[in-house]
């Protein structure tokens, strides 16, 4: 049985390897995250084959040390080399067009967004963590192979969830600072676990003999991964630091003054160009902005106004209003710029945008909306 | 009436600027979720003291324990949940400022909540054993005592809302508002489903 | 050993408090380095700045300043943490032979002593002096009837609390004759200040000396005066508190006086054992220790001398 | 407009309530700001004139000055003083007063609950002394550890009314702490993105913070102290399964955050006062703010190191050892910016500078003791001695009264228009220098040489005595430090120089406006485009404009860039908070006496409240169109 597992594991992971360099191959990745997602990858291996996963059985220490490397080490790593990007790249044409088709699909879009909501990982990771150490349930997955698969499957799943919400998530560096709050909630509630743990009169899972393992474990649940999820803390502090620098920088004092001086409102300021960009499109602009978040364009394309969209596989989309060629060699009219979302390769059969599939009408927002960007 | 710029000096001019807003955008949002994060922290620091001193015992509740029937707790579980969803559509409608499902929602929302004010009374009332009989039933009575307060102030303040609502006249600047008091609300309900669940369910 | 260091941190007397005064200077040194470098660095700080009209408009060159300081900041805590995780692994009670085991009971506001064996009878009780033989180990098993209290006696190792419903197990250990004095050291209500008792340590034989007395039975009142101040003793309220092995005496509310004419001192290690102290002690303990539960007992004169007499004959 | 014509709209729109009436209903945030700092001035006094008479009775062996159950009352009443009643009030008042000026708006956001923050906390605090006055005061020590402050072994109502004033002062500081957060992010002036908030308002930030995660525990323990006391509740009988050390887990997973509590906002006090008299940015802005956040992150793991004399398993001691060290790396950072600012700046000597040295003298050494007390050997000898009373005072009146009255100095001028007389200042800082070290160095000595903490007496053949001397004497020293403050403060607000707009000619933008600030504070709402905004400000830097004079109107901004957002109008002052804290108090009041205090005070709470939210009549701008 184990046996079987293993292999079965390491050929998910072999399979994971290969389709995720071969995606990192196909496109344009910053340097360190196909080595973060390697050390992600290497820690699960660790963690899942070999002496760790055998000792694991009878020592609770080694234990939780394999599902704090999981959790803490493993997820936020494999997170931060964006495999779901690398993934898709990694797949063939007609294959990526499948997979695109399916999560573009309403229903699982919906249902993503609302697993992915910060809020709701905070609280589905906590459960899921606090949920398995229930002495039953920790005592099922020390006896049966399956039920431990699961119980590491959900660790990392809800760890990985958890950590792409905070780092990666629709708010991206915009939400690092609720990000430091979630990293801190969290190392509160796991250490208050591990303390529980570590204070108990008894030991809660009779599998395990030793008051002393059990008090470790508790120990490494406890100091050294809150120490992680303190530098983890510090490190998005820091770059939430850093966004506002820019941020600031962006809207820098002339154009603050500007906008101001020459603008009726703030809210509107975009006003004029709203109803030009309705005039020329026939869509609506807001609507668009939505639609493009739910494309996923923000993951190849720096788009301004759109939260999390700040990718630079693709070009940037600021001022595309004023532009005069599309794609090189389409002139810039709003038909045109309809054509090339809804049906890229029917202009340029090479471009490397993919057919979203995008509908008639969204395709008449989200170019309502690109013409407000002047 | 408005400041307005003298000349010779640079000025921004923000006469225009709204008088509300939406979301993490609002000062008051920032407000309940720091009350929420307080709370939180209240509720988890009961949760720990229990799992704490849950710790020391080898039998888990202590021998004679009964608790409240399983289905009347159910029942306010199932109450709780129900009044989730009108106050869903008054969440929705808030902020496209449409009064009618406003007030229904929060018409129906309230309903709901009353409804689990009573049931959570008939369940105190059923409760097997007191808060001084031993530390499992201080710690479980107060469990309760946190939540069953949370739970009124949650109900008269859906209550007060719908008043407001009905009476009008409605300002748009109580839209935010409206959407506060069902976080706040669904913070209510939510709480309480883990603790449902362990005492009800936690027995070694 | 001078009167004044009998209860002292920096002076110690065994393996335990060895160990922990020596972790003390190390960081001492260490920290006093730490705090003069931190000075020299603002002395010649001000005394650049001084001599400026205006501040720099130059970008520090400050950062590699501020990283050699921090890497010296962690290499000194390191080394402090070393050393402070080398002493704790030395202090531990666990694994290590004992020779005897004793129980200290803390009470408000005095500690109940016993010496286990594995013979009831041969259980020997004593308040307030803790009597263990030189160069043994020795286990202490702490336990409190009433508030949390701390057993503390610093010329022999630091302090371990004791904690109402819960036992703890501490060792200690005496290398050089003499007599130490111990403090409770967590605050436990009105009389935490004259809470104290002493430790006698001694040579092998005298212990086992002394513990053999402590095992027998009271001593039988012999002159006249002995024999009243027993039935004061037996007809008045002191026996509904204290124990007196060999007499209908049996309470153990207040400390056993089996062989209080043999101790030191009086009220928890507050006043010496002599004549004048007991019977003020008697009279109106309150006086000399405010707050005490032993009621004043207004004792006919006579009897309370007889009473005196008779608690010291007990030896 | 003309400036005037305008000042005089906005004064009469701002206009403060005065007279008894006006400290009961305004809640403009300067008003309530110096209502706690006086305040908690005076707990000050009342907690260190304890202190005195502690040290009077320790003067001498076998003294009978007081007695053990008065000292009893004394040291308990003097800890909860300085921790509950004056450290973190003091701190929020400061920030509650100057953070908005620096921040360059006009009100605090939620100002009806900081009114409602100072007069709870105003209650509990005269429950406790009124319990004092009247010889029940708590006698248990500030920290009340079960079970000596149990049903059992603590009769009558002393502890109740500890328990009940925590359970007050804690809700005071709590939404003090929600306003202050609330303020930071949403009332920024246009321009001051969050990585250009002065320092000061980054302490603020982050204490307010830890108080929102670190206050619930105490009020959790306090509840359940008060109700194994009142209703017998079985939390911490072991007999009913219950524990003793939980509450001391509880206790300690706040007092251990609450140190830094106090001590964040003294470390930003120290790099607003070092820029100040040197002219310069402190160094490494970025490290100093996370060096904040990473204090306030560890300060929450590390509260068993309170806790090593219990017996705990002994596996996780040197694992608190290292992690309560850890605090040392961003101290020691922080330390070392504020000698390489000094090294690249001008030294202005003026008193404010001498209490940043006096800081770095004594916070220096406190922190290091502290290194000691996390070494579980070391702690096991000198835990619950006089080491740890030498320890705990270097590291809080070094790390918060010193930059407190640095900063009260370089602010009074501020707060009144007047300077603090120069000459006295230097004075009083050369009485508090000496006093301080005099008597609290020796105590380091005594806890080395075994005096235990909390004892009202010792015998004379210890050796104690003249270190015991020569700490009382320091104490009085540090006593005529304290007058010598308070009549430079008299006598200046009497005859001191006019101070003008920015005195010291600093950086920050309080010192944008009049001293005192006029009620609206500023006239046009400044903006900013750098940190040290006063400094680097251009000559035509913009002003803000398009507020309604009418209107308490006050401009929110963008959380991460400051950009303006909208308006919102803030509450005209109000008698209800004020109400809301009374009825509150009634409640809790009678709650010692019998449980249905709970139900009373929710009662009363519940039609203050409805006073407090009763709909005002609406802007018609505002009304939706009725269906």
């Amino acid at each position: 049985m184990r046996l079987v597992f293993d292999i079965l594991v390491t050929l998910a992971m072999i399979a994971s390897l290969t389709l995720y360099f071969r995606g990192v191959r196909s496109t344009k990745a910053r340097v360190y995250e196909p080595i973060a997602f390697a050390a992600g990858w290497l820690t699960i291996f660790a963690a899942l084959v070999g002496p760790m996963d055998t000792l694991s059985d009878v020592l609770f220490a080694v234990h939780m040390t394999q599902h704090e490397l999981l959790m803490i080490v493993a997820a936020p790593l494999i997170v931060i080399g964006r495999p779901m990007i690398y993934g898709l790249w990694g797949l063939s044409p007609s294959a990526r067009a499948n997979v695109l088709a399916i999560t573009r699909a309403p229903a699982v879009l919906k249902t993503w967004r609302a697993i992915t909501g910060p809020v709701v990982v905070l609280i589905v990771h906590a459960i899921v963590l606090w949920a398995w150490h229930i002495p039953f349930a920790f005592e099922g997955a020390l006896h049966n192979e399956t039920i431990h698969a699961v119980q590491h499957l959900m660790f990392f799943v809800t760890a990985a969830l958890f950590w792409w919400a905070i780092i990666q998530g629709r708010y991206g560096r915009l939400g690092y600072g609720v990000a430091v709050f979630f990293v801190f909630a969290t190392a509160m509630h796991t250490s208050i676990l591990g303390a529980l743990l570590f204070f108990a009169h008894g030991r809660w899972y009779p599998s395990y003999h030793s008051m002393e393992d059990q008090q470790l474990a508790g120990l490494i649940m406890w100091i050294p991964s809150g120490l992680i999820f303190i530098v983890a803390g510090l490190a998005l502090f820091a770059a939430w630091l850093g966004e506002s620098e820019r941020r600031a920088k962006a809207s820098s004092f002339t154009t603050l003054l500007m906008l101001l001086l020459f603008c009726a409102c703030a809210n509107e300021y975009r006003g004029d160009r709203i109803a030009e960009a309705r005039q020329l499109t026939g869509g609506e602009p807001e609507r668009g902005k939505t639609a493009i978040q739910r494309y996923g364009c923000g993951t190849c394309h720096t788009i301004p106004g759109v939260p999390g969209a700040k990718a630079t596989v693709g070009p940037p989309l600021d001022q595309i209003g004023v532009r005069t060629y599309l794609a090189g060699h389409l002139i810039n009219t709003p038909a045109n710029l309809m054509k090339w979302i809804r049906a890229p390769q029917s202009i340029d059969p090479k471009s490397a945008m993919p057919d979203m599939f995008v509908t008639e009408r969204d395709g008449r927002d989200i170019a309502a909306y690109l013409y407000t960007l002047k | 009436m408005s400041e307005t710029a003298p000349v010779g000096r640079r000025f921004v001019d923000v006469s225009e600027l709204p008088m509300f807003a939406f979301g993490p955008r609002d000062p008051i949002w920032w407000g309940l979720w720091l009350l929420l994060a307080i709370e939180s922290t209240m509720f988890v620091l009961l949760a720990s003291s229990y799992f704490y001193l849950r710790g020391n015992e080898s039998t888990w509740p202590p021998p004679g324990v009964h608790q409240a029937p399983l289905w009347l707790t159910a029942l306010t579980v199932v109450a709780l949940l129900l009044s989730v969803i009108p106050t869903w559509w008054a969440f929705r409608a808030a902020i496209q400022f449409r009064l009618r499902p406003i007030q229904i929602g929060f018409l129906l929302g309230t309903l709901a909540s009353a409804a689990a004010c009573v049931t959570r009374a008939y369940e105190l009332a059923t409760i097997g054993y007191n808060w001084n009989s031993h530390a499992y039933g201080s710690i479980v009575w107060a469990i309760y005592f946190m939540h069953t307060f949370h739970l009124t102030s949650g109900t008269v303040e859906n209550a007060v809302m719908t008043v407001l609502l009905f009476k009008g006249p409605v300002e748009k600047k109580l839209m935010p508002d409206i959407r506060l008091s069902c976080i706040y609300w669904w913070f209510v309900v939510v709480s309480w489903i883990p603790f449902w669940i362990v005492i009800m369910f936690d027995k070694s | 050993m001078t009167s004044s260091s009998y209860q002292d941190a920096l002076h110690p007397a065994g393996p335990y408090a060895n160990t922990i005064v020596g972790v003390w200077w190390f960081y001492l040194i260490v920290c006093t380095i730490v705090f003069v470098a931190v000075w020299i660095a603002l002395f010649i700080a001000i005394r650049r700045a001084r001599r400026r009209v205006e501040p720099d408009t130059l970008a520090p060159r400050a950062p590699r300043a501020m990283m050699l300081a921090l890497a010296a900041t962690t290499g000194l805590l390191l080394a402090m943490l070393v050393s402070s995780i080398a002493g704790a692994r030395a202090l531990s009670p666990q694994g290590k032979a004992v020779t005897r085991e004793i129980q200290v009971t803390g009470h408000q506001w005095w500690w109940d002593i016993q010496y286990l064996d594995e013979r009831s009878d041969h259980i020997a009780q004593t308040a307030n002096e803790l009597h263990v033989p030189v160069g043994e180990r020795v286990r202490i098993i702490l336990a409190s009837s009433d508030v949390i209290h701390s057993f503390w006696v610093p010329n022999l190792h630091g302090k371990r609390d004791l904690i109402p419903g819960q036992k703890s197990i501490f060792v200690i250990q005496a290398d050089k004759a003499g007599l130490y004095r111990a403090q409770c050291a967590e605050f436990c209500g009105l009389q935490h200040a004259k809470m104290a008792f002493i430790v006698i340590a001694e040579p092998k034989h005298d212990f086992e000396q002394w513990l053999a007395t402590m095992r027998a039975s009271a001593a039988q009142p012999k002159t006249a005066d002995e024999q009243r101040g027993q039935q004061v003793f037996l007809s008045t309220s002191c026996g509904m508190c204290h124990a007196i092995k060999g007499t209908s005496a049996g309470s153990r509310v207040g400390p056993d006086l089996t062989h209080v004419g043999s101790r030191r001192t009086l009220g928890a290690a507050v006043i010496p054992n002599n004549r004048g102290n007991l019977s003020g002690w008697i009279a109106d303990a309150g006086g000399v220790k405010p707050g005490v539960l032993m009621p004043p007992n207004p004792l006919d004169p006579d009897d309370l001398h007889a009473l005196v007499a008779y608690l010291e004959s007990l030896k | 407009m003309i400036d005037l014509e305008l000042h005089v709209q906005l004064a009469e729109t701002w206009r403060k309530p005065r007279g008894l009436w006006g400290w009961l209903t305004d809640n403009h945030h300067t008003t309530i700001g110096m209502n706690f700092i006086v305040t908690s001035f005076v707990f000050f006094l009342l907690g260190g004139i304890e202190a005195i008479l502690m040290r009077t009775q320790l003067a001498r062996p076998e003294n009978h000055f007081v007695t053990n159950d008065f000292y009893n009352q004394l040291f308990t009443t003097h800890g909860s003083t300085m921790m509950f009643l004056f450290a973190v009030p003091m701190i929020e008042g400061l920030g509650i007063y100057i953070v908005p000026l620096m921040l360059g708006t006009r009100q605090m956001s939620f100002p009806r609950l900081n009114q409602f923050s100072y007069f709870s906390y105003l209650i509990g605090g005269l429950l406790l002394y009124a319990g004092f006055f009247l010889n029940f005061g708590p006698d248990a020590g500030w920290f009340s550890y079960v079970p000596l402050s149990g049903p059992e072994f603590a009769p009558g109502k002393r502890i109740d009314i500890w328990a009940q004033m925590i359970t007050f002062t804690e809700i005071g500081s709590l939404g003090g702490a929600v306003s202050m957060i609330a303020t930071i992010f949403k009332h920024r002036a246009p321009g001051m993105s969050l990585n250009r908030m002065p320092l000061f308002v980054w302490g603020e930030l982050v204490t307010s913070f830890m108080i929102v995660f670190a206050m619930p525990a105490v009020m959790v323990a306090s509840s359940m102290l008060a109700s194994d006391r009142l209703i017998a509740t079985q939390f911490f009988n072991k007999a009913e399964g219950g524990d003793v050390l939980l509450w001391q887990h509880l206790f300690w997973f706040f007092g251990h955050p609450e140190v830094y509590i106090i001590f964040i906002p003294g470390t930003t006090m120290m790099s607003t006062l070092v820029s100040a008299f040197t002219k310069r940015p402190v160094f490494g802005y970025v490290g100093m703010v996370l060096s904040l956040v990473a204090t306030a992150f560890v300060g929450f793991g590390v509260w068993v190191h309170h806790m090593f004399a219990t017996g705990l398993p002994e596996l996780g001691l040197s694992f608190f050892t290292a992690s309560s060290v850890l605090i040392t790396i961003p101290t020691a950072f922080q330390v070392f910016s504020w000698i390489i600012t000094i090294f690249h700046g001008k030294f202005i000597v003026r008193t404010p500078m001498l209490y940043v040295l006096g800081f770095l003298f004594i916070f220096v050494m406190g922190g290091l003791s502290g290194v000691m007390l996390a070494s579980t050997p070391l702690d096991w000898q000198l835990h619950d001695t006089f080491f740890v009373v030498a320890h705990l005072h270097y590291v809080l009146i070094g790390g918060m009264l010193f930059p407190l009255i640095g900063a009260l100095t370089y602010w009074f001028p501020k707060f009144t228009g007047k300077m603090m007389n120069e000459t006295l200042g230097r004075w009083t800082f050369a009485f508090f220098f000496v006093g301080f070290n005099l008597t609290f160095f020796p105590m380091h000595n005594l806890g080395l040489h075994g005096m235990p903490r909390r004892v009202y007496t010792y015998l004379p053949t210890m050796g104690w005595n003249n270190l015991n001397m020569l700490s009382t004497v320091g104490a009085y020293v540090l006593g005529v430090g304290v007058l010598l403050f308070m009549a430079n403060a008299v006598i200046s607000l009497r005859s001191g120089a006019i101070a003008g707009d920015n005195p010291w000619g600093s950086f920050s933008l309080e010192w944008f406006t009049s001293s005192p600030p006029p009620p609206y504070n500023f006239l046009y709402l400044p903006t900013t485009r750098d940190r040290y905004e006063i400094w680097t400000m251009a000559d035509d830097q913009p002003l803000v404009t398009g507020f309604r004079p009418d209107r308490r109107e006050v401009l929110i901004t963008k959380l991460m860039d400051a950009f303006p957002d909208h308006k919102i109008e803030t509450p005209r002052p109000t008698i209800w908070p004020t109400l809301l804290a009374g009825a509150t108090g009634i409640g809790v009041i009678t709650a010692i006496f019998t449980p249905w205090g709970v139900p009373l005070g929710m009662l009363l709470a519940g039609i203050a409240l409805t006073g407090w939210f009763w709909p005002k009549p609406p802007h018609h701008e505002l009304l939706e169109e009725q269906p």
